[in-house]
């Protein structure tokens, strides 16, 4: 799967993209932040406040039980703050 | 029609790019932002505009798509700029041109108001104190609301 | 400011007269008003816009300042043609400028309301059957009086 | 007393302007649209439905109680269409 980090988030996970491979029983948007906060205190720092945190899936927005799997673009981003 | 560009923009040309030709259009609305000095003149209000590539595209389609079933439009265009820009600088730029003026008008705030609240963008602002990211404000929520279908808001 | 003229204009050329310079500008709203043609392409749809030298430049600047009363605004142009305009030339431009896009959409909506309806112009039409003068509608009553302030309309 | 005709108002009356001299007994705006009226068919018929004529004395809209005396100009015209 591919992640992809936007603003502040990408400042605080350190990268802007990666390609992980996903644990069987991870299958929906919030399965994914869940594991990626058990990754490491850049992570858990970045996604404490997970209420801010917006989701996209192959580039559409998702929500919590989206589903996911290997071949998705995943992205994590703050709320938009427009043009 | 929409793009997304580092470069700069010439209202004037895109004016005349949607018009010409087209003497179906009576009314052309247009809207342009412009990075704002914050700092008082001290040149420290500088930003950056970070986007997400193919998912800023697809959504910019789809509600200049949107605006174009809601009123009946001769043409379209919007333009948004992403990487840095200081103070005096042109941001995003907005036109829609129509047989009357109302539909033009209309199209152009809804457009722009879904632009500076709901458009992918993320804005990082340069301050004297450091570039720090701006939070999402529920004032402009309020206004892309105002747009909002009953049967479709969610 | 106003001006009242014969000549065709160049809108981006009044946009970068109208910001440059002004970094307290974050929005900038416009409406152009172009000739439709009215007569499906046969180039029969021409019109004269006669006007009251004087009159009409006391009225637009009269708007323009109660414009300037109700919404901040950091600068504002209204040019209005006169004489013979064919199909696809510009009418009327209007340019409002402010910090916040609200008041540069809203004051622009307001001015060209205005403009398309109290502003003192007389349409002549050429058709396929001779010249007629436009009759005033009520529509466009009816558009201008959603600005009127309750304690000053009569 | 300058007066000044616009649109259809110019062309049923025939001229654009003219220099005229009010009746001692002419002293509103109402008085000298009823003057005009008596100076002729095409005024007459210019000003038949007076509903339809606006009026401005000095560049100013008008009301048929507006006083005018002879240094003004007072303009006729139908009402205004915009641009």
């Amino acid at each position: 799967m591919k992640l992809l980090y936007f603003a502040w988030l990408k400042q605080k996970i350190g990268t802007d993209a990666e390609e992980i491979t996903l644990p069987d029983d991870v299958n929906d948007v919030a399965g994914v932040i869940a594991w990626l906060k058990t990754r490491g205190d850049k992570y858990a720092t970045a996604l404490k406040d997970d209420a801010v945190v917006r989701v996209a899936v192959n580039q559409t927005y998702a929500k919590p039980d989206t589903p996911v799997s290997d071949g998705d673009e995943v992205a994590l981003f703050p709320p938009v703050t427009g043009g | 029609m929409i793009r997304v560009q580092r470069e700069d923009f010439d209202v004037g040309a895109e004016m005349r790019a949607l018009t010409t030709g087209n003497t179906g259009i009576g009314g052309l609305a247009s809207f342009v932002g412009l990075v704002r000095d914050m700092a008082g003149g001290t040149g420290d209000s500088a930003m950056t505009l970070e986007h997400y590539p193919g998912m800023t595209e697809r959504l910019l389609t789809e509600i200049d798509e949107e605006a174009h079933r809601r009123w009946p439009l001769e043409g379209s265009m919007v333009i948004h700029r992403h990487g840095r820009l200081e103070p005096g600088e042109q941001i995003v730029m907005v036109l829609t041109a129509s047989a009357h003026r109302q539909a033009a008008l209309d199209s152009c705030a809804f457009l722009i108001d879904w632009l500076k609240t709901q458009a992918p963008f993320w804005k990082l602002e340069e301050t004297p104190d450091g570039a720090s990211w701006v939070e999402a404000r529920a004032s402009d929520d309020q206004a892309a609301a105002r747009w909002a279908k009953p049967e479709t808001s969610g």
